[in-house]
C-alpha cells in the first residue's frame, strides 16, 4: 500500500516555496545593506569584515531557522559547513592547545640537553602510545592501539571504583541520613522538616526499588514501585520546566542578536 | 511507567495538527520579541541558591585565586556568557584573580573574548598574567584535573596566548589545585558531576559552585543537599540574579521579560491543550 | 596472537589495579604515580582527538565515495574544515609555531560561522518544546498530571513575572485590607511564594528521585568498571583479531 | 530604645568580663597533664608529612592558659627550637575524625598535627626570571629549571620528613608563670618520626565495600554463565512493543528503529542492538519491515549483522534486504533532519527511539508524533527522559532499558551485573532506612539525656567519606 505522505509535493507548492524564498532573500538584503551600511562603508578591512561578519551570521542563523518549515537544501548545506568548521577549528586548537605544548615544544625546544633527556623520560612513552593510537585508523593492523586504550580505559575504571563509591554512594547516603526532627526546635519547623525529610527519605528508596529488578513487583511492593514511580514522574516534569527555560534562554539569545546587532536597534 | 493507551489517529487530524504546530511556532517568536520592542523590564529577587555562591566569593580576601571552568560552547551561550561575565566582573571588583580554563575547545575562542572584554571594562589595571590568565583548553577531562592537583603550572605549561605559566604573578601562591580559594564551574554538561566535583573538590578539597544550563540544574541539587557544591546559578534566571547580585543588570535580566512571556505563552497552550481534551473526553461520553 | 589479544586485556587488568590501589595507598609514591599517569593520559588524549576527527571525516568521505544521498552536502564538510585548517597553519603568516593569531581568518570564521550557527542549533528546540508542551501535555492519567503540574510550577516559578501576579494580586487584595492581612501575615505569602514552590519541588521530590537514579547509576558504573577490569567487557577494544 | 535586646546581654556580659579580670583574684596557675598522656607519633594513614602529638586535656585550664609544644631536631634541644602555641579549650583530638576515628576517648585528649618539613624547611633556591622579551628558548630554560627546582625542593622536603626525628617537650603557660612538663624530675621528651604510610584506614567504609560489590557482581556473572535463566521480572515496556509489531503487520506499514548517536561501545546502544535482535526475530514472522536508522559505521555494521542473524534464525534469511539498515548522516542536526524527513515521508506504523539519545530526542519525538506513529522510547539519557515520556507511548526509564536488553538477550555478562547491582541496591536502601531510624533514635535519646544515644549518632560515622 503506498504511503500517503501529510504534505503533498505539488508543482504549485514548489513555485509557491521558490517565490517566497526569493522574496524573504530579498528583504534580508536590503535589510543587511541598510542597517550595516556603517561597517560594510567604513573603509577599513576591520570594519568591513566585522559589518559582513554579522550579516553572514544573521543569514546562516535565520536559514537555521527555516528547518522549523521543512528541512531543505539550505539547512543541510549550513549545517554540514558548521560542522566542516568546527572540525577545523577543533583541529587548529588540539595543535596549539595541546599538540604543541605536550609534545613538540619540550623536545624540539628544549633548551639543554638535561631538559631534553627528561622531556624524553617523562614524555617517551605517553607518545609512543599516542602514535599507538593512531592505528585504530586502520582496519587491519589497529591492534597496537589497543595497547593505548587499555591504559586510558583500564586506569580509570580502577581508578573510577574508589571515586565513584566516594562521591556518588558515600557522599550522597551520608548527606541523605538525617534524623527526622530537630529536638528544641519549634512545632511548626519541626513538622516541616520531617514532612521534608520524610518525603526525601521516601523518595530515594522508592525510587531505587523501582529500578529493582529481581523481584516481580506484586502486593507491598507494587505500592512502594507506584510511588517511585510518582516521584520519578514529579522529577521529569521538573526537568521538563527547566528545559523550557533552557531552550527559551537560548532563543532569546538569537533573538537579541538579530535585533541588536544585526538590525542595529540601540540598546535600551 | 504504566501503559497509556495507544489510539490511532486519523490523516484529517494529522494535518489538522500540523497546521497548529505551524500556528505555535510562528507565534512564539512574536511573543519574545514583543518584550524587546516595547523595552518592558522585569527584574527579579535573586534564589537563595544564587547567593551562596554570590557570598562565597564575597569573603574571599583581596588576592584569592578563582579557578573559572568555563565548560560550554557557543550553543549554550545565551544562558552561560551572562553568569560568566557577571561573575568576571565580582572577581575583578574584588581584586580576585581568576583563573580561566575550558574542558571544551570549541568555546574557546568564545570564552576569551568574555574574558578580555570585561577586563577591558576595568582597565588599565586588569592586565593578563598578573589579575588574569587565560590557562585555555587541554584535551582529557579527568586527567587534566588530576594534573593540575599535582600542579597547574605542570599541566598548563602555556597559557592561552603561549606565555609561560611558570612564574606568572597571578599564580604566585597557587601551586596545585589544594591552593585555590574558590572554584565556579559553569557548565553545559557533565562536567560538574563527572569531573570537577569526583576527582577534583572530593579529592584536593576545594570549595565549587555550580553555574549550569537550566537542562542540567536538577540534576545538581543532590550535590547541593549535600554539600559537594555550594551552590547553583542555574540557567538565564541564575544569570540574571546573579548580575542584579553583582550590581551590573545586563543581557540576562534584560532577558526576563521576554523569558517569563515565553514561559506564560507555554503554559497557556498546555492550559489550551487541558481544555481542548477535557472536552473531546465528555463529548465522547455523550457519545 | 597473544600480543594481539590478550596482553592489552593482562595490560588492562594491571593498570586498573594500580589505579585502584592508588586510592587506597596514602604514601607520596602513590601520588606520584597518578600525577605520572594524568599527565601521560594528557598526552595521549591529545593523539586521540584525530582520531574523532578522522572517524567524521571519514564518515563523510564515504558518502561522498559511495554517492549516497545528498553526498554533495558533504563536500562542505570538508570545503570548512579545509578552509579552517589552512588558516590556522597560515596563522596570518607566521605559520603553525607561534601562537595563534588574536584576529584572524580563524577568528573570524568561527565568530560568525561556528558561534552563530552552534548557538541557533539548539535554540530550535524551543519551538519543538513549544509544540510538544501543546500536543502532549495532556492530564491523560494520574502520571500526565503529576509531570504536568511539577513542570508547570517549575515554569511558572522560575520567571520573574510570577513575583509581579503575586504583588498584583496582592494589591487587589488591598483593597479589602484584612483579607489582604490574613494574606500576608497569616498566610505568609510574599512575592516569591511562587519561587518558592518551584524550589521545594525541585530541592523535594526531584532531589529525592534524582538521588535514587544517581544510586542506580554509581552502581551500575561500578559493575562496568569490573567488566571491563576483568576482561569480560571489551568493546572499547575495537573489532578485527 | 535599645533596638536588639540581644546586644545589651552581650554588652552586659562584657562589662561583667572585664570587671573580674580587673578587680577578681590573680589569673588561675597552669596545670599540667600526667606525664605518660603526652605522646607523639606518625600520623598514621597519611602521605608522611605529619606528626601527630596528644596530651590529656586537664579539667581545671581555664580559656586564659596557653600550651607551648617545642620542636627540635636533635634530643637535647641544642638546635633550632620552634614553639607551637595551642589555647587551652582548642585543638581536640576528637576534631580530627579522618585520622582517629571518633571514638570516645578522643575527647579527653589535646592534639597538634606538626609537619616537621614545613617547620623546618629546605632552602629554596632562586631561579632568575628572564626579561620580557626575552627569547623562547631562554623563557623555556626559565620554565625548566623552575620546574626543576620545585622537584628538588619536594625531594628534599620529603628527606628530611623521613630522616629526621623530631623531638617535643610541653609547657603550660598563663601569661606570667610558666610549668614544664616533668617526669621524674627531667623535662619529659617525647620523639617521633613521619613515616609514609601503606594504607588509608580511613578509606576502608570505601575499600571493603568495592571489594564485597566486586565479589557479589563477578559471583553472579559466573552463576549466569552457568545458569542464564536467573529470574528478572518483565519489563512492561516489551509488551507494548509486541502490540506496535501487530499494528504495523495490520497496517503493512514499516517500523523504524532510531538508533541515536552513540557509539556501538555505549551501554545503551548494546542494549538497542538487543533489542533490535529480538524485534527482527518476531518481525521476520509477522512479514512486516524494519528500517534501521544509524549514525556510525560501526553500528550500522553491527545491526546488519544482527538483523540478518534474526532473519535467519526465524528461518526468512530472504526477507532481509541490507538496505533497510542505513547509515543516515554523522551529525546530530542532520541526522535529526534526515529521519525526521523519512518519518514524514514513509509514515512508519511503529517508531522504536532506543539508544543514547542528546538533545534531538525532542525533534525526533515530536515529528515521530506527528505522523501518528506508535513510539517506543529507550534511553539511558535521564535529561532526555521527559520528553519521551510526554511525546511516546511507551518509555523505557534508564536501568529499565538495560534490564530488558538482559532480558532478551540472556547474555550472563549482563544478566550477572543486573542481579549484583539489585543486592548494592538491597544494601543502600536498608543503610538510608537503617541509618535515618538510628540517626532519629539517637537524637530523641539524646535529648532524653540517655547515652545509649551517642553511640547511635556515633553509627553515622560509618558511611562518612573522607
Amino acid at each position: 500500500m503506498p504511503e500517503a505522505p501529510l504534505e503533498r509535493a505539488s508543482s504549485t507548492r514548489q513555485i509557491v516555496e521558490i517565490v517566497a524564498a526569493v522574496v524573504l532573500l530579498t528583504i534580508f538584503l536590503g535589510a543587511s545593506a541598510w542597517r550595516q551600511s556603517d561597517g560594510l562603508s567604513s573603509g577599513t578591512l576591520a570594519g568591513t569584515a566585522e559589518a559582513l561578519g554579522i550579516i553572514i551570521a544573521a543569514g546562516l542563523t535565520l536559514i537555521m531557522y527555516s528547518f522549523l518549515y521543512r528541512d531543505n537544501p539550505f539547512f543541510k548545506a549550513v549545517e554540514n559547513l558548521y560542522v566542516g568548521v568546527g572540525l577545523g577549528y577543533g583541529a587548529v586548537m588540539t595543535w596549539h592547545q595541546a599538540l604543541k605544548p605536550e609534545v613538540v615544544e619540550p623536545i624540539i625546544l628544549a633548551p639543554s640537553f638535561g631538559a631534553l633527556g627528561s622531556a624524553l623520560i617523562v614524555r617517551g612513552v605517553p607518545i609512543l602510545l599516542g602514535f599507538m593510537l593512531l592505528t585504530r585508523i586502520s582496519r587491519k593492523y589497529s591492534w597496537p592501539s589497543r595497547y593505548s586504550y587499555a591504559i586510558m580505559i583500564g586506569w580509570y575504571a580502577g581508578m573510577g571504583i574508589p571515586i565513584t563509591i566516594h562521591t556518588f554512594i558515600l557522599e550522597q547516603v551520608n548527606a541523605a541520613i538525617n534524623p527526622l526532627f530537630a529536638p528544641g526546635a519549634s512545632p511548626l519547623a519541626t513538622f516541616l522538616s520531617i514532612n521534608t525529610q520524610i518525603i526525601v527519605l521516601v523518595g530515594t528508596v522508592s525510587v531505587l526499588y523501582y529500578f529493582f529488578f529481581s523481584l516481580e513487583h506484586k502486593g507491598a511492593g507494587k505500592v512502594v514501585s507506584r510511588v517511585g514511580i510518582i516521584f520519578l514522574m514529579v522529577s521529569f516534569g521538573a526537568s521538563y520546566g527547566y528545559t523550557v527555560m533552557a531552550r527559551i534562554s537560548l532563543l532569546i539569545g538569537r533573538v537579541d542578536f538579530l535585533l541588536y546587532d544585526w538590525l542595529q536597534r540601540p540598546r535600551p | 511507567m504504566p501503559e497509556t493507551a495507544i489510539t490511532t489517529v486519523s490523516d484529517a487530524e494529522l494535518r489538522w495538527q500540523l497546521m497548529i504546530r505551524r500556528i505555535i511556532h510562528l507565534l512564539l517568536p512574536i511573543v519574545v520579541m514583543v518584550p524587546f520592542l516595547c523595552e518592558i523590564d522585569m527584574p527579579g529577587k535573586p534564589s537563595p541558591l544564587v547567593k551562596q555562591i554570590y557570598y562565597d566569593l564575597e569573603a574571599l580576601e583581596p588576592g584569592s585565586v578563582v579557578l573559572f571552568s568555563l565548560d560550554f560552547d557557543p550553543g549554550s551561550q545565551a544562558e552561560l556568557a551572562p553568569m560568566t561575565v557577571a561573575a568576571l566582573r565580582q572577581c575583578f571588583k574584588n581584586d580576585l584573580h581568576p583563573i580561566v580554563m575550558t574542558h571544551w575547545f570549541s568555546g574557546l575562542g568564545l570564552h576569551k573574548r568574555l574574558l578580555e572584554e570585561t577586563a577591558e571594562e576595568f582597565a588599565p589595571d586588569k592586565k593578563s598574567g598578573r589579575d588574569y590568565v587565560l590557562l585555555g583548553f587541554r584535551p582529557g577531562g579527568q586527567s587534566v584535573i588530576l594534573s593540575m592537583g599535582d600542579s597547574i603550572t605542570g599541566a598548563f605549561d602555556k597559557d592561552y596566548y603561549g606565555k609561560i605559566t611558570e612564574g606568572m604573578d597571578a599564580l604566585k601562591d597557587v601551586d596545585s589545585l589544594r591552593d585555590i580559594d574558590y572554584a565556579l564551574v559553569l557548565s553545559a554538561g557533565g562536567t560538574i558531576d563527572g569531573m570537577w566535583i569526583p576527582y577534583g573538590s572530593d579529592r584536593y578539597g576545594f570549595p565549587i559552585g555550580a553555574g549550569c544550563t537550566a537542562v542540567m540544574a536538577p540534576d545538581l541539587y543532590p550535590f547541593e543537599q549535600s554539600k559537594q557544591i555550594t551552590g547553583i546559578i542555574g540557567g538565564l534566571r541564575g544569570a540574571a540574579d546573579y548580575e542584579v547580585l553583582v550590581g551590573a543588570p545586563d543581557d540576562a535580566t534584560s532577558a526576563m521579560a521576554a523569558q517569563s512571556f515565553a514561559h506564560l505563552y507555554i503554559i497557556g497552550l498546555v492550559i489550551v491543550a487541558n481544555i481542548e481534551e477535557f472536552v473531546r473526553k465528555r463529548s465522547k461520553k455523550r457519545e | 596472537m597473544w600480543y594481539k589479544r590478550y596482553l592489552p586485556l593482562v595490560l588492562v587488568f594491571l593498570i586498573g589495579l594500580l589505579g585502584f590501589l592508588t586510592q587506597y595507598i596514602p604514601h607520596w609514591g602513590s601520588e606520584e604515580v597518578v600525577s605520572y599517569m594524568a599527565r601521560s593520559l594528557l598526552i595521549i588524549v591529545a593523539f586521540a582527538m584525530f582520531i574523532g576527527a578522522y572517524s567524521l571525516l571519514h564518515m563523510h568521505l564515504t558518502r561522498i565515495r559511495r554517492q549516497q544521498a545528498g553526498w554533495a552536502y558533504s563536500l562542505l564538510v570538508f570545503v570548512g574544515a579545509t578552509v579552517m585548517i589552512a588558516a590556522g597553519l597560515y596563522n596570518e603568516g607566521t605559520g603553525p609555531m607561534p601562537p595563534l593569531a588574536p584576529r584572524g581568518i580563524n577568528t573570524w570564521l568561527y565568530d560568525h560561522v561556528q558561534v552563530p550557527c552552534s548557538a541557533t542549533m539548539f535554540s530550535i528546540l524551543a519551538f519543538f518544546i513549544a509544540s510538544a508542551a501543546y500536543r502532549t501535555f495532556r492530564a491523560k492519567n494520574l502520571n500526565a498530571l503529576l509531570l504536568l503540574i511539577a513542570a508547570v510550577i517549575v515554569m511558572f516559578g522560575q520567571v520573574t513575572i510570577s513575583e509581579r501576579f503575586v504583588n498584583w494580586g496582592l494589591y487587589v487584595a488591598n483593597l479589602f485590607p484584612p483579607l489582604h492581612d490574613f494574606i500576608v501575615d497569616g498566610l505568609g505569602v510574599t512575592d516569591t511564594i511562587f519561587r518558592k514552590l518551584a524550589h521545594f519541588v525541585m530541592a523535594a521530590p526531584n532531589m529525592a528521585a534524582k538521588r535514587g537514579i544517581m544510586l542506580g547509576i554509581a552502581l551500575g558504573a561500578i559493575s562496568q568498571s569490573l567488566r571491563i577490569l576483568f576482561g569480560i567487557e571489551r568493546s572499547y577494544m575495537g573489532g578485527g583479531d | 530604645m535599645v533596638k536588639n535586646p540581644f546586644r545589651l546581654w552581650a554588652f552586659a556580659l562584657v562589662l561583667a568580663y572585664a570587671a573580674i579580670a580587673l578587680c577578681g583574684e590573680p589569673p588561675a596557675k597552669p596545670l599540667l597533664p600526667p606525664a605518660d598522656s603526652f605522646k607523639a607519633y606518625d600520623r598514621p594513614s597519611d602521605d608522611g608529612t605529619a606528626i601527630g602529638v596528644e596530651w590529656a586535656v586537664v579539667p581545671g585550664n581555664s580559656k586564659n592558659i596557653t600550651y607551648v609544644l617545642e620542636v627540635s631536631t636533635t634530643e637535647d634541644f641544642s638546635g633550632e627550637v620552634k614553639e607551637i602555641r595551642i589555647p587551652a579549650t582548642g585543638g581536640l583530638k576528637s576534631k580530627q575524625k579522618k585520622f582517629y576515628g571518633s571514638s570516645k576517648k578522643n575527647e579527653s585528649l589535646h592534639y597538634k598535627d606538626v609537619l616537621p618539613a614545613d617547620l623546618f624547611p629546605p632552602e629554596k633556591r632562586q631561579v632568575e626570571q628572564p626579561e620580557e622579551n626575552a627569547s623562547a628558548r631562554e623563557k623555556a630554560w626559565y620554565s625548566y629549571e623552575r620546574k626543576k627546582e620545585n622537584r628538588r625542593f619536594k625531594g628534599e622536603k620529603r628527606k628530611f620528613n623521613r630522616d629526621t626525628d623530631c623531638y617535643f617537650r610541653l609547657s603550660a603557660t598563663n601569661g606570667t608563670d610558666t610549668v614544664f612538663l616533668e617526669d621524674g624530675g627531667v623535662r619529659k621528651v617525647v620523639s617521633a618520626r613521619a613515616r609514609a604510610n601503606l594504607f588509608t584506614w580511613y578509606r576502608c567504609n570505601n575499600l571493603i565495600p568495592a571489594l564485597i560489590f566486586s565479589c557479589v557482581v563477578m559471583g553472579f556473572i559466573r552463576l549466569a554463565r552457568r545458569n542464564p535463566n536467573i529470574f528478572i521480572r518483565r519489563i512492561a515496556g516489551l509488551d507494548a512493543g509486541d502490540e506496535a509489531l501487530g499494528r504495523a503487520t495490520e497496517m503493512g506499514r514499516s517500523i523504524f528503529f532510531v538508533h541515536g548517536l552513540a557509539e556501538i561501545g555505549s551501554l545503551a546502544t548494546i542494549a538497542a542492538v538487543n533489542i533490535l535482535g529480538q524485534l527482527c526475530k518476531q518481525v521476520a514472522l509477522y512479514d512486516s519491515r524494519v528500517k534501521v536508522m544509524n549514525s556510525t559505521p560501526m553500528t550500522m555494521a553491527v545491526s546488519q549483522e544482527v538483523v540478518k542473524q534474526a532473519y535467519t534464525e526465524a528461518g526468512r534469511p530472504d526477507a532481509y534486504d541490507p538496505d533497510d539498515i542505513a547509515l543516515v548522516a554523522p551529525d546530530q542536526f542532520t541526522y535529526v533532519a534526515a529521519v525526521g524527513g523519512r518519518m514524514v515521508r514513509e509514515r512508519p506504523a511503529a517508531i522504536f527511539m532506543i539508544g543514547s539519545f542528546a538533545a534531538e530526542s525532542l525533534i525526533l519525538a515530536e515529528t515521530g508524533a506527528s505522523t501518528g506513529a506508535i513510539q517506543i522510547a529507550g534511553t539511558d539519557a535521564y535529561t532526555q527522559v521527559p520528553f519521551f515520556i510526554t511525546t511516546c507511548d511507551y518509555t523505557l526509564i534508564g536501568e529499565e532499558l538495560y534490564a530488558a536488553s538482559a532480558y532478551l538477550s540472556r547474555e550472563p555478562r549482563l544478566l550477572g551485573s543486573l542481579r549484583g547491582q539489585d543486592v548494592g541496591k538491597i544494601v543502600l536502601m536498608a543503610a538510608l532506612l537503617l541509618g535515618t531510624a538510628a540517626v532519629t533514635l539517637g537524637t530523641w535519646l539524646v535529648a532524653q539525656n540517655i547515652e545509649f544515644g551517642e553511640f547511635l549518632l556515633r553509627l553515622r560515622d560509618i558511611v562518612k567519606p573522607f
